[in-house]
């Protein structure tokens, strides 16, 4: 099981991983991906910071976990 | 940076006076200079004129007498108010006072008058003097005038001066028998500028040890150094206790008017006060007992 | 307006003229090439400008140089005599009691004003005497050893 | 062999009678003929547009030399992350925007400081105020103003370290908690401002002496700023009044004296102001620190989580490498089988962030320290025995990041134990909290992207035998030119007396970094050592000659005296050899040549230092007024090379430490630092210093010069950690955000109650 970056096609190991590549690099064109998606970059950034557990990662992960998941 | 000015240093007393009164507008005087030349350097304050009274030495002394009590010429040091024996045998709140007031380099050259005539809220002088019930003689060619520490600041960084007027003498009544004075201040840095200070003053009816007078002061409490009297009517004429203590720092506390500044905010401060006044109204009381 | 400022300096006498805004400090420094007291605040906070002026240390950025008109003052130039070292400089080399060195020589004063006052102060009475003299070095307590050790007479033969 | 003649012993700093006679000539000091002096004009606004500068009125005044504004420079932004193009965002003279309360617009060259004040008033700036932003959190929303032309959300660098699967980790614990951190700001408060002398001459050389910790990239700075040829440009760096991080960045006094001096071919002399020191110079970083830590039921460590956003300031300086480096040692100095980090650097109109002492480790060692107390008290184990157990040991290697050769952790934590111990029962309100740190011993960065080895050195031995000992490391307190003289004259085999430093002079040394991240003693000593051996390699080769020994015997020398190791009485002495060796060499002088690079050592440093520092606090339960009674510590530094400096680093390191911990902070409002004085910036002056008792440890770095590693930093990391976890202990409160100050520690103190009720 594979995760490509829909965007660079870095390849991580779980979704979650994929998500925090993406808002790690947090370039325009990463975050334009993500706020195509409905999302608002710079409040899934905030959330990390206001509270624990990651929950706008975890909004993001499942996203991916259906769009970036490659089998094999 | 300091401005050009015009510098005058005169010698005794009525040259001083004559010049004051012929330079009235954008002058200013110097004593030891330790808060002025801040200002000055800092380009906040600018005068044309500066009188330097520093040589004046007839405005230098600190003399003793058992009628008049204490009596420090305004221009005596901080330094050698702190190491006189006349101080310290009587009057020994005072020295003690002096001595945490700031670093040495500045106690060896300000001047007590300079200190209270810059009138910061924060300075340590003027709540000692209050409990102390000392006056200050003023001088100016029309004459002179004495008047009371707790009179002598009017607001914010002002005093009771008049444009011509010099202070001259800080006069300390000899402490009545059974008195029991302390001082003490909070600050984060030791010997730095009080964040509050608390002066107390206790005086016990002979024999039954009921609270016959009590003096009560803070620095750094309001815009000016202020008497807490709403306080002191709490124990004066009682037999005082903890729990009397305690409220009179808590009545102090309500009636001060602290501001908050970057040191503290104003309900730290009258956390503060209200400490303080109970334990320093209780040092006060032990050394009235002992007295 | 120039005015004349007669005083004496380690011992040498001088008479300069000198504008009236001018501090001590400046004299000493640009005046008479003393470079030892320092400017490291304009607040009359840090120590590093103490000179001793008859008798007592003082904050040379905090007094106007004409103040000390016929006055004497010590600066740290003064405190070794030719080749030989003041003991309190030798205790300091010894108790590596500075490290940058931009603070000494106010140090160096602080102490000195102190001994000459008090020639057996108690550890706290070091302390208070050079609280005024910040160092962001060495963390006082290497100063407040090499004093006690001139205060304890381990620099006697060198007076 | 550990019968050193030189090292280990109690020495004078060779630098030592200078400064007691205050013969010592410091930047600050220096007139040179015809000298001009500078001010700088710096911007009331946290954020706003230059609309017009007007300077004719200040060129009117009488004594007036030069006005510069950003017209006269060459436009050019500068950075020490050379590498990374992005990363060099500072003009120091702004010409169309600044960023924060100081940023310079302008400076004045006149015939001295008061005219040249006087004309800066006169400088007519017009500004279009912008919307600032001052808090990180802000700052990464859509609506925050962008500070930086095309940096989206202020979002100035990202920093990522990973290993293990902390996710899974984290399933498997038996505890874990969550909590969040805030830390301050500090400033380095070095008793010499920042100042600087240049002096341009009619042949298009400038030379520039100032008060610095890296005399290379200053060169190399002003080098790619003025459009100059790193070889015209000479700097010297006279006695240094204190550095801590603050000065091997390109600053505005020597940047702003170069351009007026080339303006006039006059040396200029600019002298920061204290309070512009304070308000317009960088300092320690502000983080708001998430840290997520998870253990076993017996209090093995499992994983940790940890997410930081710092609040960058107006520029990125070396703040990037505080952002890494506070994400390494949030895993410091513990062995995580499972580790995360997120770092967020983020651009704020405030002063910029960057190195200060420790380097981004006093913020998660304080952060880290105090959360491993929160999980031992959770779990019921001791704090020591908890990091006694989690502690790195000897080659250790941190997954990916770090190899660690020697080790003293454990070591300490027996030490401080014991300390403990030996204090007995406290008195009421009393409490002693313990920290762990380590810290590197240099950095193996190269985003500066020099070319050359990072440290170098250079050895002469002269016909008297007299050893001239050339190095760019720069001397600024630390006792770096002690210490390497020291390396020199043992390595050699003769006395510290024989040997003459010339240090910190791009003129005359080879190249060195400089004084940063704790690295001259061992990356210099490294450099100086290898030198000395060369040049008594060529000496040993002609007394072997000369002595015709048996091959099997082994020569060396010690005090000057050639021998036989077995038959020491059988040999010549030091001046007869050197004597032999430059006639032999056509007169040539001996040159001995040295450097160091570190290769494969991992990402962070060749080596790390140890320790543990425990600190007994008293706390007044009704006002929250707190002292620092006394401090230990036990810090593995390696072999000690020079004793008394090492005395000095640790001591001071307490009184900077605890001063982050107790009262150093730079509160603002609106952007503008509203305590930029001594009367309102507190430190710890001598009667607020606590006793402290420095532990011995030994141990012997195989990567350092005769063992020797880091001493300079790492105490500066664990005090205000330590404080927090011993007010625990003494009252029952915790404060997450530092400074912890008097009035913080009363209202926990209050809210207690009120839950109590």
């Amino acid at each position: 099981m594979a995760y490509h970056c829909p965007v660079c096609n870095k390849v991580s190991s779980s979704a979650m991983d994929l998500t925090r590549h993406m808002i790690g690099r947090g370039d325009k064109v990463h975050r334009d991906w993500i706020n195509s998606k409905g999302f608002k970059f710079s409040e899934l950034l905030a959330l990390q910071f206001k509270s624990f557990g990651g929950e706008g990662y975890r909004a993001l992960a499942e996203i991916l976990e259906k769009e970036a998941k490659v089998e094999g | 940076m300091i401005r050009d000015f015009e510098y005058f240093a005169p010698k005794t007393l009525e040259e001083a006076l004559t010049l004051l009164d012929k330079y009235r507008d954008n002058r200013k005087i110097i004593a030891g200079g330790q808060s002025l030349l801040k200002l000055m350097r800092h380009g906040l304050v600018n005068p044309q004129y500066l009188i330097d009274i520093k040589g004046i030495f007839d405005l230098n002394y600190i003399k003793s007498e058992a009628k008049k009590g204490l009596r420090i010429g305004a221009l005596t040091t901080h330094w050698a108010i702190e190491e006189s024996p006349l101080v310290r045998n009587g009057f020994s709140i005072l020295a003690e006072m002096e001595r945490k007031l700031a670093f040495i380099q500045i106690r060896n050259w300000g001047t007590i008058g300079g200190n209270l005539c810059h009138a910061d809220p924060a300075q340590d002088p003027a709540p000692v003097l209050m409990v102390l019930n000392a006056t200050l003689r003023t001088v100016s060619l029309k004459g002179e005038r004495t008047i009371a520490v707790e009179d002598f600041f009017p607001d914010y960084l002002q005093t009771a001066l008049g444009p011509n007027e010099l202070l001259a003498e800080i006069q300390v009544p000899t402490v009545p028998s059974h008195t029991g004075t302390a001082y003490t201040k909070f600050n984060i840095i030791e010997n730095d500028l009080a964040t509050v200070g608390v002066a107390v003053s206790i005086t016990l009816s002979p024999g039954a040890d009921e609270c016959q007078d009590i003096r009560i002061a803070l620095g750094a409490s309001a815009p000016t150094p202020m008497r807490a009297k709403r306080a002191e009517a709490v124990l004066r004429g009682k037999k005082i206790t903890d729990d009397l203590l305690t409220e009179a720092g808590e009545v102090a506390s309500a009636e001060a008017e602290p501001l908050s500044d970057i040191n503290a905010s104003e309900e730290y401060r009258r956390q503060l006060v209200k400490v303080l006044v109970k334990r320093i109204g209780k040092e006060a009381l032990t050394k009235a007992k002992q007295a | 307006m120039k005015k004349e400022l007669r005083f004496t300096v380690n011992g040498e006498a001088y008479e300069l003229y000198v504008k009236p805004k001018s501090l001590l400090m400046d004299v000493l420094r640009d005046q008479l090439g003393l470079t030892g007291a320092k400017r490291s605040c304009d607040t009359h906070t840090c120590g590093t400008c103490t000179v001793i002026l008859n008798g007592l240390a003082v904050n040379s950025c905090s007094i106007l140089a004409l103040q000390a008109n016929g006055g004497e003052v010590l600066t740290v130039e003064g405190l070794a005599e030719k080749t030989k070292l003041h003991p309190l400089q030798k205790a300091f080399l010894d108790y590596g009691s500075f490290q940058c060195g931009f603070c000494t020589p106010g140090m160096l004063m602080a102490a000195k004003a102190l001994l000459d006052k008090n020639p057996k102060p108690s550890k706290e009475q070091i302390k208070e005497a050079i609280d005024a003299n910040i160092c962001r070095c060495t963390g006082y307590n290497s100063v407040i050893r090499a004093v006690t050790a001139v205060v304890n007479g381990e620099y006697e033969e060198a007076k | 062999m550990s019968n050193y003649t030189v090292i280990g012993k109690r020495v004078h700093r060779i630098d030592g009678t200078e400064k007691v006679t205050g013969n010592a000539k410091f930047t600050f000091d220096l007139v040179l003929s015809n000298m001009l002096y500078g001010k700088i004009l710096r911007s009331p606004h946290p954020h706003a547009k230059i609309v017009n500068l007007d300077t004719t009125q200040a060129e009117k005044l009488i004594g007036v030399k030069a006005v510069v504004t950003g017209k006269d420079t060459l436009g050019r932004k500068n950075g020490i992350w050379r590498r990374f193009p992005e990363l060099c965002d500072e003009e120091i003279l702004c010409r169309a925007k600044v960023r924060f309360v100081g940023d310079p617009v302008a400076a004045v060259a006149a015939i001295d400081e008061d005219t040249a004040e006087e004309a800066c008033q006169l400088i007519r700036v017009e500004y279009e105020e912008l919307p600032a932003v001052f808090d990180p959190l802000e700052a990464i929303k859509e609506e925050a103003p962008q500070i930086h032309e095309g940096v989206e959300l202020n979002i100035n660098v990202t920093r990522h370290i990973e290993w293990g699967d902390v996710d899974e980790a984290f399933k498997r614990c038996d505890y874990v908690r969550e909590d969040r951190f805030k830390t301050s700001s500090q400033h380095h408060v070095c008793m010499e401002t920042h100042d600087a002398v240049a002096s341009f001459d009619y042949n298009g050389k400038l030379t520039v002496w100032t008060s610095t910790q890296s005399s290379y990239y200053i060169q190399r700075l002003l080098a790619d700023m003025l459009g100059l040829r790193e070889g015209d440009i000479r700097v010297i760096k006279p006695p240094t009044g204190g550095g801590f991080g603050s000065k091997f960045e390109l600053d505005s006094a020597q940047f702003c004296a170069s351009v007026l001096s080339m303006k006039l071919c006059r040396p200029v002399k600019i002298v920061l102001t204290r309070a512009e020191e304070f308000t317009a110079t960088k300092r320690r970083t502000p983080m708001h620190y998430f840290s997520k830590l998870g253990a076993k039921k017996d209090g093995t460590f499992l994983a940790k989580e940890v997410r930081v956003l710092t609040e960058g300031g107006a520029y990125t300086g070396m703040g990037a490498t505080a952002l890494y480096l506070t994400g390494f040692f949030s895993s410091f100095p513990y062995k995580f089988p499972n580790y995360r980090y997120d770092g967020y650097r983020v651009y704020t109109n405030t002063a910029p962030t960057s190195a200060c002492r420790g380097f981004g480790a006093p913020q998660s060692t304080f952060v880290g320290e105090s959360q491993i107390d929160m999980l031992a008290e959770a779990l019921g184990i001791d704090p020591i025995e908890i990091r006694r157990k989690n502690g790195m040991t000897p080659n250790y290697e941190v997954p990916g990041q770090a190899f660690i050769q020697s080790c003293e952790l454990h070591q300490c934590l027996d030490k401080t134990e014991e300390q403990i111990k030996q204090r007995g029962k406290l008195p009421p309100n009393h409490g002693i909290g313990v920290a762990c740190y380590g810290f590197m011993s240099g950095g193996i960065f190269n985003w500066f992207d020099t070319p050359y080895a990072f440290s170098s050195a250079l050895v002469r031995i002269n016909i008297d035998g007299k050893v001239d000992l050339f190095t760019g490391a720069c001397e600024i307190g630390q006792g770096s030119d002690t210490t390497l003289s020291m390396i020199c004259a043992e390595e050699l085999g003769v006395r510290l007396e024989d040997i003459r430093i010339h240090s910190g002079d791009t003129g005359i040394c080879p190249a060195d970094l400089g004084s940063w991240g704790s690295r001259e003693t061992l990356m210099n000593g490294n450099a100086v050592k290898m030198a000395a051996a060369d040049a008594k390699r060529q000496l040993m080769a002609f007394a072997a000659a000369k002595l015709g020994a048996n091959i099997v015997y082994d020569l060396n020398m010690t005090d000057r005296w050639f021998h036989l190791v077995d038959r020491p009485e059988r040999g010549f002495s030091y001046y007869d050899i050197v004597k032999g060796v430059i006639r032999g060499n056509d007169g040539e002088a001996i040159i001995g040549r040295g450097h160091y690079t570190p290769h494969r050592k991992g990402m962070i440093s060749p080596a790390y230092s140890f320790g543990v520092q425990a600190v007994e606090v008293e706390v007044d339960p009704e006002t929250g007024r707190y002292k620092l009674v006394n401090v230990s510590t036990a810090h593995g530094s390696g072999k000690v090379i020079n004793p008394v400096g090492i005395e000095g680093q640790l001591e001071g390191a307490i009184m900077m430490a605890g001063g982050y911990g107790f009262c150093e902070d730079q509160p603002m409002d609106n952007g503008k630092i509203l305590n930029p004085s001594f009367d309102d910036y507190k430190l710890i002056r001598s009667l607020d210093m606590p006793e402290v008792k420095i532990l011995e440890i030994e141990s012997y770095e195989p990567e350092g010069p005769f063992g020797a590693k880091e001493a300079g930093e790492g105490l500066t990391n664990p005090t205000a950690g330590a404080i927090g976890n011993a007010i625990y202990k003494a009252i029952g409160v915790r404060i997450n955000d530092l400074p912890i100050t008097p009035e913080k520690v009363f209202r926990a103190l209050r809210e207690k109650e009120n839950q109590g009720k």
